[in-house]
């Protein structure tokens, strides 16, 4: 059992993962800690689980998803970034936050949506362990977007801008970068990725509310702080480790102990370590 | 007063205490987004005490104030290592922290929440509401009211004057921590009944957005915040589910259209 | 009154500074010149407390200071005024001389609601000092450049310091306010006891003021001595210069 | 100037909310508010999570209202009610209550949970104002309250019956319990309730000793059914809401697991049956309301509902629920209070008429309701429970 439940761990750390990735991306590059995260990854599930139950096919409801991802995370940019002074940053997004969460009860109800996942009957055993086709295409698209992402970050142009804007704002503009578009397409992509975690949700969890998104931001956030903020791959790790941490703390104490275990050791990594493990940028201290 | 009225009031108060709680600490230019776990310590350990041990509402009010100061400096101490985004993280973890600990103790009774307090009268309500305001006012007319702006200005320039940057910003923390407690021990003998989702996430952002929406830099500001955060809902009832729909998108405007909040005016030092 | 002893300061494998050892008696002018970059700011920033973590030794009357807080550093009566201005936002320009003064008060004094009181007398007059006192209420923040420079050097003063460090005071002004500067650092010793330390590119305020001055290049100490001594300092010539074959 | 304008818009931007908070929001859907009517008032959770139930309990009212007015009112006078939406909020249940309470309400039909009725009963007490609240089963809630009531029965009561019937049919020997550690009556049914009655009933509980325990809301059960599916029971019962319920059940399935699950009164609020397809067949549970009642009195309200409910609300279930009979029968026992206690409805004797009915319920223990008998001597509902199963998408009457 205790096999099993690793694996339980690892996915629903990857859950964690790929959230937190989407989060590291605007945090690292622009400071900025976008608290509707969340709330855009339950966007993405519902659009995709309204496209299915309608007799919709898997990559119509994916590419759905991830088209009202990108918007969303657009509309944040605009109205929590762009427009708000600094400061103020924090609360807009949380106000947005609490605005789409209510739209969401508000159209769907409270209730849980089932999540017509896969249907295909594939598994493959591994000794005792079994993976389900979902799981698979899980640990896949996880794995894949954390090499994807770190490429990128450390190899295109777009992610060598993205780096010298997070390590300095005025200098990267003095050199030529183009701060706007670097901003509104490094949110493109946390859309990207909230889309595809959003359908990743709906076939891991098999059902859908509009408090989806809430329950993994708040962890994806812990394990962004943990992996180090602008790494998609500590981000990545620090995700799965957390996943395994809560489900052995969950399966092994009792549920009520899970926040008891995670949220201590965000704070120690807070006070010891803010930059994370695999933390590249330089954190702004007292 | 009639009922319906004396509720509105009394939850118009207890909003004050939290929006001058994160007022305290935003002033010494730190933003806290966990005044929430303060509140929830402080209602905690006055319920308890209230109910378990017998003690005083206004006594066990004034004690669980004094545990979430504790808290307040114990949280502040770290804090000083961390600025803005960081801040926001470390101090939304600590709420959760608080949260998930209320959850598993037998004593704060766990899920089920915490009940059978008394009854807070709300002529003592408004004593620690107007205690805490004037406090603050004649606090912000003293010379550590200014060191305090001029650590929130610039605190490094404000060390080279000779100012004690680090005690300001954990005095902030703790006199922050305090009010919030004060606020909690209310909140707990009005309602007679408090759980740990009580004090979410969603709770320390609605303890923030009346400072920013009102003023940050005034004390005016905060409390005009409060009015407003508490008639809003009342008025928006009609809207019902939609009704926090329409909330978020008066915040987000009003933070866009005016910055500095309703009051932005500064104030002079006699 | 102040000893420094190979003071060195490295940013990671970058050196900052470079054992650099120089006194200052008391009342004394010291000036402190060398190009851009030669570690001048990083000198006084490790001196009080602001820089990163130097090594070496530096003895303020006796009591080692290297490494403390900037605010125990200031309490022991060093102020200092900053490069790129420091101006308290949102704050008038009493107030700025105000905080400043906040270090000599008891607790118990601090904690009175400051009516008028005495204290005002000291700040009027360092206002008057430095010709800023008609904007004694305004928010210091929508001065001019140079109002705003003699603001941050009333609030170095108001705290009645022993060792005043003036970064680049006189940049941007031009022939009649140096001139205006000179006299006024000159008479800030007389007037207020307080040794001085000036960090100056202008010459004629450097000549106007410092008994002695110590050249820095790439962060070590190259010259020290009277303004004649390093003009004809072959070394001085070669930094500032350029490099020439001699 | 700068600063005078900000201070002149301010304050009348804090003038303008007070003015309007003066004026309480419009009822929704009551029939026009007579002068020398009878007012009731209702709080119940139109928004947040509990708001599909609410919204099928206002159906409920509506029907009653409609019913006792077209039939002449009450002695003459017409029937009027309140709505105010409790969000499912303990605070705002309360403020709810004060805002009826002012409204000079007789009586109050709500609030709809446990967590809210927590906070309403000892208010309800200091304002000497009748609550029947709607959906709180947790035993012993109403105990000791004057004016606390509550149309619906305790989790003991129901769990009795479907745990003997659930393990004659499945031949259960032993169970694996999972239980809710958040929600209040979620928690008292999965660690208070369910161990003790299948000692009772000679069935061995497996997680006695490492229980299974999951957070309202949470989105992954993975943890617990792989520790379930290790223990092997016969059966599996369930101390949730019926939305953790769906997903629990779900994901047992997923993972292979094929035994019967049982639970009770909360998982009838969800849509276990209409969502759950195939993996939900033949799970049990109990309420005080079937669809398919034996009372022509309940075939009635059912036939009326599934007509009045798609005017009102578009995407509300055309099946009634317990909480709709519940509702639609505390309006009738308190119409009945109403008329036999000779309530004046005068806004002047307010006081004396609210203690006549609470007198009157207190005593009432013959009503002749859709579901509904009167009150036990705690305040909780008498009502005769039926055992269910999900058949195919329906919850169906076990014999």
């Amino acid at each position: 059992m205790f096999s099993q439940q690793i694996v339980n761990g690892i996915l629903l750390g990857s859950m964690y993962a790929l959230l937190a990735i989407s989060y590291t991306l605007v945090l690292g590059v622009l400071n900025m800690l976008n608290l509707a995260q969340g709330e855009i990854l339950t966007a993405g599930a519902l659009v995709a689980c309204a496209i299915l139950s309608a007799g919709g096919s898997m990559p119509a409801a994916l590419f759905a998803s991830v088209l009202v991802c990108i918007a969303l995370s657009l509309l944040v940019e605009f109205f929590c970034l762009r427009l708000p002074r600094g400061d103020t940053q924090v609360v807009t997004t949380i106000a947005m936050g609490m605005i789409l969460q209510n739209v969401y009860t508000g159209l769907w109800g409270s209730e849980s949506i089932k999540f017509r996942g896969l249907s295909s009957g594939f598994a493959i055993r591994i000794s005792t362990l079994e993976f389900n086709a979902t799981q698979i295409l899980l640990l896949a698209i996880t794995a894949a977007l954390m090499i994807a992402l770190s490429l990128l970050i450390d190899r295109s142009r777009f992610g060598r801008e993205m780096r010298a804007l997070s390590d300095n704002r005025t200098a990267a503009r003095v050199s030529g970068v183009n701060i706007g578009r670097v901003t509104v397409l490094t949110f493109a992509l946390s859309g990207l990725i909230a889309g595809i975690s959003g359908v990743m949700a709906g076939m891991v969890f098999t059902s859908v509310t509009a408090f989806t998104g809430g329950t993994i931001g708040d962890k994806a956030m812990v394990a962004m702080v943990i992996g180090g903020t602008g790494s998609a791959f500590g981000a990545g790790i620090a995700g799965i480790i957390l996943g395994i941490v809560e489900i052995l703390s969950v399966g092994y104490l009792g549920a009520e102990y899970r926040e008891i275990v995670v949220f201590p050791l965000l704070i120690l990594f807070l006070w010891l370590r803010p930059s994370g493990i695999f933390g590249k940028g330089r954190v702004e201290r007292a | 007063m009639n009922v319906y009225y004396t509720g509105l009031f009394v939850t118009f108060l207890i909003n004050v205490l939290c929006a001058l709680s994160v007022y305290v600490i935003l002033k010494s230019g730190q933003i806290s987004v966990g005044n929430a776990g303060f509140m929830a310590v402080g209602g905690y350990v006055a319920g308890i005490l209230s109910t378990v041990y017998g003690l005083g509402i206004p006594a066990s009010v004034a004690a669980g104030s004094a545990a979430a100061a504790l808290c307040g400096a114990v949280v502040g101490i770290p804090a000083l290592r961390l600025k803005g985004t960081y801040l926001v993280i470390g101090t939304i973890s600590f709420t959760a922290m608080i949260r998930s600990i209320a959850q598993v103790l037998d004593i704060t009774g766990g899920a089920m929440g915490l009940k059978g307090m008394k009854r807070i009268g709300i002529l003592w309500i408004v004593i620690f509401a107007v205690l805490v305001i004037a406090l603050l006012f004649l606090f912000e007319k003293t010379r550590y009211g200014l060191d305090v702006e001029a650590v929130a200005a610039d605190s490094e320039a404000a060390a080279a004057a000779g100012v004690r940057v680090i005690l300001i910003k954990v005095l902030s923390f703790t006199l922050g921590a305090a009010i919030a407690g004060i606020a909690g021990g209310c909140y707990a003998h009005w309602t007679q009944y408090i759980e740990p989702s009580d004090f979410s996430t969603s709770v320390s952002t609605m303890m923030v957005l009346p400072v920013i929406l009102g003023g940050r830099n005034r004390i005016a500001g905060a409390v005009l915040g409060a009015a407003v955060f508490t008639i809003l809902p009342e008025l928006l009832r009609f809207a019902s589910v939609w009704r926090m729909v329409i909330y978020g998108v008066l915040v987000i405007a009003i933070v866009i259209v005016k910055p500095d909040g309703l009051i932005s005016g500064r104030k002079r030092h006699a | 009154m102040l000893e420094i002893r190979n003071l060195s300061q490295y940013y990671g494998e970058f050196c900052a500074l470079k054992d650099i050892s120089f006194d200052l008696g008391e009342n004394e002018i010291l000036g402190i010149i060398g190009q851009n970059g030669a570690g001048k700011t990083t000198l006084i920033n490790s001196i009080t407390g602001l820089g990163g973590r130097p090594s070496g030794t530096v003895r303020l009357d006796g009591t080692d200071i290297l490494g403390k807080r900037p605010d125990t550093i200031a309490r022991l009566g060093v102020a200092r005024t900053f490069q790129n201005l420091r101006i308290f936002r949102g704050m008038t320009v009493r107030e700025h001389l105000l905080v400043a003064q906040n270090r000599k008060l008891s607790p118990g004094r601090k904690l009175l609601p400051n009516f008028r009181n005495t204290e005002d007398a000291g700040v009027d007059a360092l206002l008057e000092f430095f010709d800023i006192l008609r904007f004694r209420d305004d928010d210091a923040e929508g001065l001019s450049y140079g109002d705003r420079r003699r603001v941050e050097m009333a609030r170095a003063l108001a705290g009645s310091p022993k060792l005043l460090i003036l970064d680049e005071p006189g940049a941007g002004m031009n022939e009649q306010e140096s001139e205006v500067l000179a006299s006024q650092i000159r008479e800030i010793r007389e007037r207020f006891h307080t040794a001085i330390i000036l960090i100056e590119h202008d010459m004629s305020i450097i000549r106007a003021c410092c008994e002695r001055i110590i050249v820095l290049d790439h962060g070590q100490k190259i010259a020290e001595g009277s303004f004649e001594q390093i003009a004809a300092d072959r070394e001085v010539q070669r930094a500032y210069l350029g490099e020439e074959d001699a | 100037m700068k600063k005078l304008l900000s201070v002149v818009m301010a304050s009348c931007i804090a003038l303008s909310l007070c003015a309007c908070a003066a004026s309480p929001a419009a009822p929704t859907a009551a029939p026009a508010e007579t002068e020398s009517g009878y007012k009731l008032g209702v709080a119940i959770p139109l928004s947040g999570m509990g708001s599909s139930a609410a919204k099928m309990e206002l159906v409920g009212i509506t029907m009653a209202v409609n019913e006792i007015n077209e039939a002449g009112g009450i002695g003459g006078k017409k029937l009027s009610f309140e709505t105010v939406d409790t969000s499912g909020d303990p605070k705002e249940a309360s403020n709810a209550l004060r805002k009826l309470a002012s409204e000079n309400v007789l009586a109050v039909v709500g609030p709809h949970y446990t967590g809210e009725a927590e906070v309403c009963y000892p208010i309800g007490d200091e304002l000497g104002l009748v609550e029947i609240a709607l959906a709180c089963s947790m035993p012993g809630l109403s105990d000791g309250y004057q004016y606390g009531f509550r149309n619906i029965a305790t989790e003991d009561q129901i769990a009795e019956k479907v745990l003997k019937k659930w393990v004659e049919d499945y031949d259960i020997k032993t169970v694996a319990i999972i239980s809710d550690v958040k929600a209040a009556v979620a928690k008292s049914i999965g660690e208070d309730i369910l161990p003790g009655m299948f000692a009772d009933l000679g069935v061995e509980v497996l997680t006695l000793q490492s229980p299974v325990t999951y957070q309202t809301g949470d989105v992954d059960f993975s943890a617990q059914i792989t520790k379930v599916k290790a223990l092997e029971p016969d059966g599996i019962a369930l101390g949730s809401l019926a939305g953790d319920a769906l997903n629990i059940i779900a994901k047992a399935r997923e993972q292979g697991l094929k035994q019967p699950f049982v639970g009770t009164a909360p998982l009838l609020e969800g849509v276990l049956d209409k969502k759950g397809g195939e993996d939900t067949q033949g799970t049990y549970a109990g309420s005080a309301f079937c669809l398919t009642p034996e009372s022509e009195k309940a075939q009635k309200f059912i036939e009326d509902y599934r007509a009045l409910a798609p005017t009102m609300y578009a995407e509300v279930s055309s099946d009634p629920l317990h909480y709709c009979a519940n509702a639609y029968d505390a309006v009738y026992m308190i119409a009945e209070a109403i008329e036999k206690q000779g309530v004046s409805g005068a806004a002047a004797d307010v006081k004396t008429d609210r203690d006549l009915i609470r007198d009157y319920l207190a005593g009432l223990k013959d009503f002749d309701g859709v579901n509904s008998k009167g009150f036990d001597e705690n305040h909780s509902g008498i009502k005769d429970i039926y055992v269910l199963k999900i058949e195919g998408d329906q919850w169906v009457v076990v014999e």
